[in-house]
């Protein structure tokens, strides 16, 4: 725990927050990775360079034959190579463990979201006070995703039209959205705050205009702005007339 | 000098302008019409380098030379980088400029085995040019859906906004890759059957097997992305569904099969890069190679890996997530061969006795940033770390890191070394210094800041942050900047090069046939070598690299030399 | 004239095959991903859409066998046009190659009437997962057909003179490979429900 | 004679140095900007790829036809959309795809210069895409749009109605649907939306719209 604060302080935190729970494990993932291949760059660049400077061309210096067979030789190959491949193994499996633990084991939900991604915006429909999806009391926004803090939230992602990236680079979240499938995935944040949702993936002419913000809150200030922003009367009006989202397609359009 | 003999065998009438520069079966003429248009198409993809990297360092100004960037212009702008810098720069310098001059000549035979065949891919891939460019100028511009196309944008109009563009972008691609499966068989073929006597499978020069292994890989994954793109284009122009889910269709298809050729690509372009450094480092080290059979079973074990790698570019894109662990571990799996080639490289240098020319500057540049490159990938390949990586600058950075050595600085490293025997005439040692340092420093600052933006969050193919408060520090502005000053003055240094190329070409010390002292059998005939290359054709007695052989007076003993 | 006067690279033969056969091989190396990566995609769909089948049984399933017999005899007569060559008899290698070409024909005739009678009853490429890659396979393979059957003529024409008769095998490969890759087309597409 | 040419280790330090300047001096053209006038016609080309170069639109991808268009709407529109009070509805696909464009403009002056820009663009009529009765649409068009949008759907600035002759009768059509559902006019401070919502709601069916459309389709801009 505190090597993790130490790191994150000179390290990472430099470069970005880290507001959700995995958000460590990918940083420390990261300074493993790092500190494995500093380690085997640093050795190989000074080696290259100590043998180019070695054997730099003198008067009267002759070269020595050497096929690479020898075995005494070649042990400097091979012990190296043998070290290469532990620290692959090294990798591989807390590379492994992350992953796992972001993308397939998934904690069970406290509250669910559904993002649906379009060209050039992000869209979400959250559960009302009632905390469930698809009721008259739904929040559906642009632009905007409010959470609270220190709660496990799945997200469906859709999108409407072509290959989205959901990413929040804060959460260290990141997965692509696809046309006429719906990805679940899972945060939970644990830091109040306001922070960037992008698009990652080329999705044409507004893609550098696709922002979004995720807007943690803590639970009192959820609460309230679901109050101000979930009127059931409100939320039913436009879904009479306004055809369903899923239906809004450009693909509709384009028909 | 023993080796100007007149050349007598094959007598061949000397040909008019048209059929000597255009219509040419010469190996080396088509090699030449290869280098030349690469180069060109390299200057056009410097020059969008440098719009997106304006607009990224002085966000919405004016370019010069360009105009305003716009969100499309922009996409556009990346979009042609890439396809350009891969498919119309590294493939045929690499491949095909350098594997049609010396596969022949390496081998020591007078021509490709299908002369003709090999003319017809040279006039396809200058077709396939023309169009890629000319797509620039049709409605709705170029197409602007990154270089991965990725379905369902690049399937319709109304999403990509380009739709002639998307579709001539797509034939220019089917194109090339028509133009380069003719080149590759016909590489394949004459490595195999048209070798010198006495030319065993382990006396051919590493860079030769490299092209071959190289050609083999690209025909083996091509194959199901020409397909795909035919899918592609059925999809954009006659309203099938391949791609479309609303339609049945599934993007993902064409993304499995543009990885399941995109990632051996890699290694098409890599394999050459690295045979033309070993080539070069055996020369100036004046040193055997240290383990050529180990490198040549790493270089097969590089090929068979990369088939089985490609999904580590999916890892977030919706496929089964217990893929990616098998993914991780194969792409890890691949470090174990390639950091075999370049202990083995480095290996070489020890014992030797190094001269630092121009190229050999270039070769040990090749290894130095190519280290970084490639341990920098490890970040990538896992997919724990790819989670937050995947699409940012840091995959930009490390992507660059691996392509800037292979395509600029390896070629530079295969054009200085061998252009003695291409134009006759040896280049400028001090011009050429100056450019490696004014190329190499600045590519540099070009990428060590984008690796920390990419830590930062910035995502790739954005033509400014503004929308996006984290982004819109001006602390990462800075390191943008630095960036593009960095790249302005790498463009600069190009000048350089130019003007040494095309000075020495007619001002240059007068190149013997082996300025070098090499013994590969390129060098035993005049430069530049003649119709036919050999007056009388060569026979083999012994492997590529026998420098330094104790107890002979001469450090180095030619392939071709008898005793 | 340069076309005439071959390089001495292409006479050389280190791996023992001759230099044509070599580059026959490797172009139906090149070949197969191009449809080994299309059929693959259509199997991997074709299993994830088990209502293809009802797309699937509007074809014609005679006018499919009859086709595949069609190829396989043309085989036939390639192979012994190749026979005939090794014996060194230009002109009756010639006949059968145009006899192989003439399978060819047929066989796309067959196929033209076929797609016409799809066609009226509307479907077309855009009609569906299924039609879609029916015709880019089965219009792929009759592109193969075509081209094979041309460049046959034009072998059989230089044959008949007894010139280039090494020629004679390489097309002759090709057509087998064709042949070959109609052989998976037919069930994939006609047969399997 | 000597076979070759020698270069002057000074001639190359000098030339080294001016390519090293070179370089950071042409990051200095990056900071330069371009006239005012020129601006407009320059941010139009975020437009093009979905208005055309001619602004004429194209119905595919929703675009409407703006060639002409009166600089003060096109503003007040660039306006909302940038300030997320047009183009921020759930259901709003086409608004959704324009707000971010409208963010491409970062400074007022920009929006400015590109809506200043339109308006001299030459209007395009594009012929009629709806059918419905000219008629009945005339009698609701005066009833309903006249007192606002003026007898020959010329417009009035001082009210804020936009010009509607000329217009691209689905456009109109999606927009009168869009206002109906609440998809625009929805926010509070859009307040002309909000009036024209309660407008909106008079045409009560599709026959409504498309009588009005045809009508609107005999009037000349």
């Amino acid at each position: 725990m505190d090597f993790g604060e130490v790191t994150e302080a000179v390290m990472y935190e430099r470069y970005i927050t880290a507001a959700s729970t995995y958000a460590h494990s990918i940083d420390h993932l990261f300074l493993l990775i790092a500190a494995l291949v500093g380690f085997w760059l640093i050795v190989a660049e000074v080696v290259l360079f100590a043998l180019v400077f070695k054997f730099r061309e003198k008067e009267g210096q002759s070269t020595r034959y050497i096929t690479g067979e020898e075995k005494e030789l070649h042990r400097w190959i091979t012990i190296p190579h043998m070290l290469v491949i532990l620290c692959d193994i090294v990798i591989i499996v807390p590379a492994i463990l992350v992953w796992y633990n972001i993308k397939q084991a998934q904690p069970p939900a406290d509250r669910t979201v559904r993002v649906y991604a379009q060209q050039w915006a992000w869209s979400f429909q959250e559960p009302g006070p009632d905390g469930k999806l698809d009721t008259d009391d739904d929040v559906r926004t642009v632009g905007e995703l409010h959470v609270t803090v220190n709660t496990t939230y799945h997200f469906e992602l859709m999108s409407r039209d072509v290959v989205h990236s959901f990413a929040i680079p804060s959460f260290r979240l990141k997965q692509d959205a696809l046309p006429g499938r719906t990805i679940t995935g899972w945060f939970r944040p644990n830091r109040v705050g306001t922070y960037d949702i992008q698009c990652t993936q080329m999705c044409g002419l507004g893609h550098a205009l696709m922002a979004g913000r995720v807007i943690v809150e803590t639970q009192q200030d959820h609460a309230a702005w679901l109050m101000r922003n979930s009127n059931p009367s409100l939320a039913a009006q436009p879904a009479a007339p306004a055809p369903a989202p899923e239906s809004t397609t450009m693909a509709e359009v384009r028909r | 000098m023993s080796e100007q003999v007149q050349h007598a065998g094959h007598d061949h009438p000397e040909p008019g302008f048209f059929l000597k520069y255009c219509w040419s079966t010469d190996h080396k003429m088509i090699a030449m019409q290869y280098l030349f248009t690469g180069m060109a198409m390299a200057m056009i993809g410097g020059f969008l380098a440098y719009v997106f990297r304006m607009q990224q360092g002085f966000p919405n100004h004016y370019v010069p030379g360009f105009g305003l960037v716009t969100p499309g212009r922009y996409n556009e702008v990346v979009t042609m980088h890439g396809t350009i810098m891969i498919f119309w720069v590294a493939m045929p310098v690499l491949i095909a400029a350098f594997g049609n001059y010396l596969i022949p000549l390496m081998i020591g035979c007078d021509d490709m085995a299908f002369p003709r065949i090999n003319r017809l891919s040279y006039q396809i891939f200058l077709l396939s040019a023309i169009v890629l460019l000319g797509s620039f100028l049709v409605k709705g511009g170029a197409f602007g859906g990154a270089w991965t196309a990725y379905p369902p944008l690049s399937a319709s109009g109304a999403y990509n906004l380009t739709p002639i563009g998307a579709t001539l972008w797509l034939l220019a691609v089917a194109l090339e890759f028509v133009a380069f499966l003719l080149g590759g068989i016909n590489f394949t073929v004459t490595v195999m059957n048209s070798r010198a006597p006495g030319m065993k499978m382990f006396d051919i020069p590493i860079l030769i097997w490299m092209i071959v292994l190289a050609t083999v890989i690209f025909m083996a994954s091509a194959g199901p992305l020409i397909a795909g793109a035919v899918m592609l284009l059925f999809d954009q122009t006659m309203a099938t569904g391949f791609y479309d889910p609303v339609r049945g269709g599934d993007p993902l298809l064409w993304q499995h099969l543009f990885w399941f050729f995109g990632h051996p690509e890699v290694y098409v372009v890599l394999l050459p890069a690295m045979g033309i450094v070993a080539e070069i480092i055996a020369v100036f080290a004046r040193k055997k190679l240290f383990g050529y059979k180990s490198m040549l079973y790493s270089t097969w074990g590089v090929g068979i890996l990369s088939f089985v790698v490609w999904a580590h570019h999916q890892f977030v894109a919706g496929i089964d997530p217990r893929m990616a662990n098998v993914f991780t571990v194969t792409t890890l799996l691949i470090s174990i061969p390639v950091a075999e080639l370049v202990f083995l490289y480095i290996a070489t240098l020890y014992g030797g006795s190094i001269r630092l020319d121009t190229p050999m500057l270039w070769a040990l540049g090749f290894l130095a940033e190519f280290l970084i490159g490639g341990v920098t990938g490890i970040f990538l390949g896992s997919s724990g770390t790819d989670i937050y990586l995947h699409d940012t600058y840091f995959l930009i950075a490390h992507f660059h890191y691996t392509f800037v050595p292979i395509a600029i600085i390896s070629v530079f490293a295969g054009i200085t070394f061998w252009y003695p025997k291409m134009f006759g005439r040896m280049m400028n040692e001090t011009l050429g210094k100056i450019h490696f340092w004014g190329t190499v420093i600045p590519f540099n600052v070009i990428f060590i800041p984008l690796f920390m933006t990419g830590m930062a969050g910035d995502q790739r193919r954005i033509y400014s942050y503004a929308q996006f408060a984290e982004q819109s520090r001006p602390a990462l502005q800075h390191l943008r900047t630095t960036s593009t000053i960095g790249l302005l003055v790498m463009l600069s240094f190009q000048l350089i090069f130019i003007f040494n190329f095309f000075w020495s070409m007619r001002n240059g010390k007068r190149a013997e046939a082996n300025p070098w002292r090499s013994t590969t059998l390129e060098w035993t005939v005049p430069s530049p070598p003649p119709h036919g290359n050999f007056a009388e054709l060569p026979t083999v007695y012994r492997g590529p690299y026998e420098y330094g052989l104790p107890g002979r007076a001469d450090d180095y003993w030619p392939q071709n030399a008898p005793n | 004239m340069s076309a005439t006067a071959k390089p001495i690279a292409n006479t050389r033969s280190v791996t023992g095959i001759p230099t044509a056969r070599l580059i026959t091989w490797w172009v139906i190396a090149s070949e197969i991903v191009i449809f080994g990566g299309l059929l693959a995609a259509y199997l991997m769909h074709r299993l994830g859409h088990p209502e293809w089948a009802a797309s699937a049984s509007h074809t014609n399933t005679w006018a499919g066998a009859f086709n595949t017999f069609v190829l396989l005899t043309s085989s036939l007569c390639a192979v012994l046009a190749h026979k005939a060559a090794d014996a060194l008899d230009g002109p009756r290698a010639a006949r059968l190659l145009r006899l192989t070409a003439l399978g060819g024909v047929i066989f796309l005739t067959v196929k033209g009437f076929e797609w016409t009678t799809d066609i009226r009853e509307g479907f077309v490429i855009s009609s569906g997962g299924f039609w879609s890659y029916y015709y880019t396979l089965a219009g792929l393979h009759g592109l193969h057909v075509l081209a094979g059957a041309v460049i046959m003529l034009i072998v059989a024409s230089d044959a008949a003179k007894n010139r280039e008769l090494q020629r004679v095998e390489c097309i002759g490969l090709y057509w087998h490979f064709v042949d070959i890759v109609w052989i998976f087309l037919f069930p994939l597409l006609y047969i399997a429900r | 004679m000597r076979e070759y040419k020698k270069l002057a280790p000074r001639q190359i330090a000098l030339w080294t140095s001016f390519l090293i300047l070179f370089g950071w001096g042409l990051s200095g053209c990056g900071l330069g900007s371009t006239s005012a006038a020129m601006r407009g016609q320059q941010l139009f080309q975020n437009c093009v790829p979905c208005h055309q170069v001619d602004g004429s639109g194209n119905p595919q991808v929703g675009a409407p036809n703006i060639a002409g268009m009166k600089a003060w709407y096109v503003q007040a529109q660039l306006q909302k959309f940038r300030a997320g009070t047009r183009g921020m509805h759930f259901s709003d696909v086409e608004g959704m795809r324009m707000r971010p464009m409208a963010l491409s403009l970062i400074t007022d002056g920009d929006v400015t210069a590109v809506s200043a820009y339109v308006e001299t663009l030459p209007p395009v009529k594009h012929a009629p895409t709806l059918t419905g009765d000219a008629h009945a649409g005339d009698n609701q068009f005066h009833l309903v749009c006249a007192s606002c949008h003026g007898t020959n759907g010329e417009g009035n600035a001082d009210v804020k109605a936009p010009r509607l002759a000329g217009v691209d009768d689905w456009y109109l059509a999606t927009q009168l649907r869009k206002f109906k559902a609440g998809i625009r006019g929805n926010n509070s401070k859009d307040i002309e939306g909000r009036l024209m919502r309660p407008m909106a709601r008079i045409l009560t069916d599709e026959d409504a719209i498309r009588n009005v459309m045809a009508y609107l389709d005999t009037l000349k801009p």
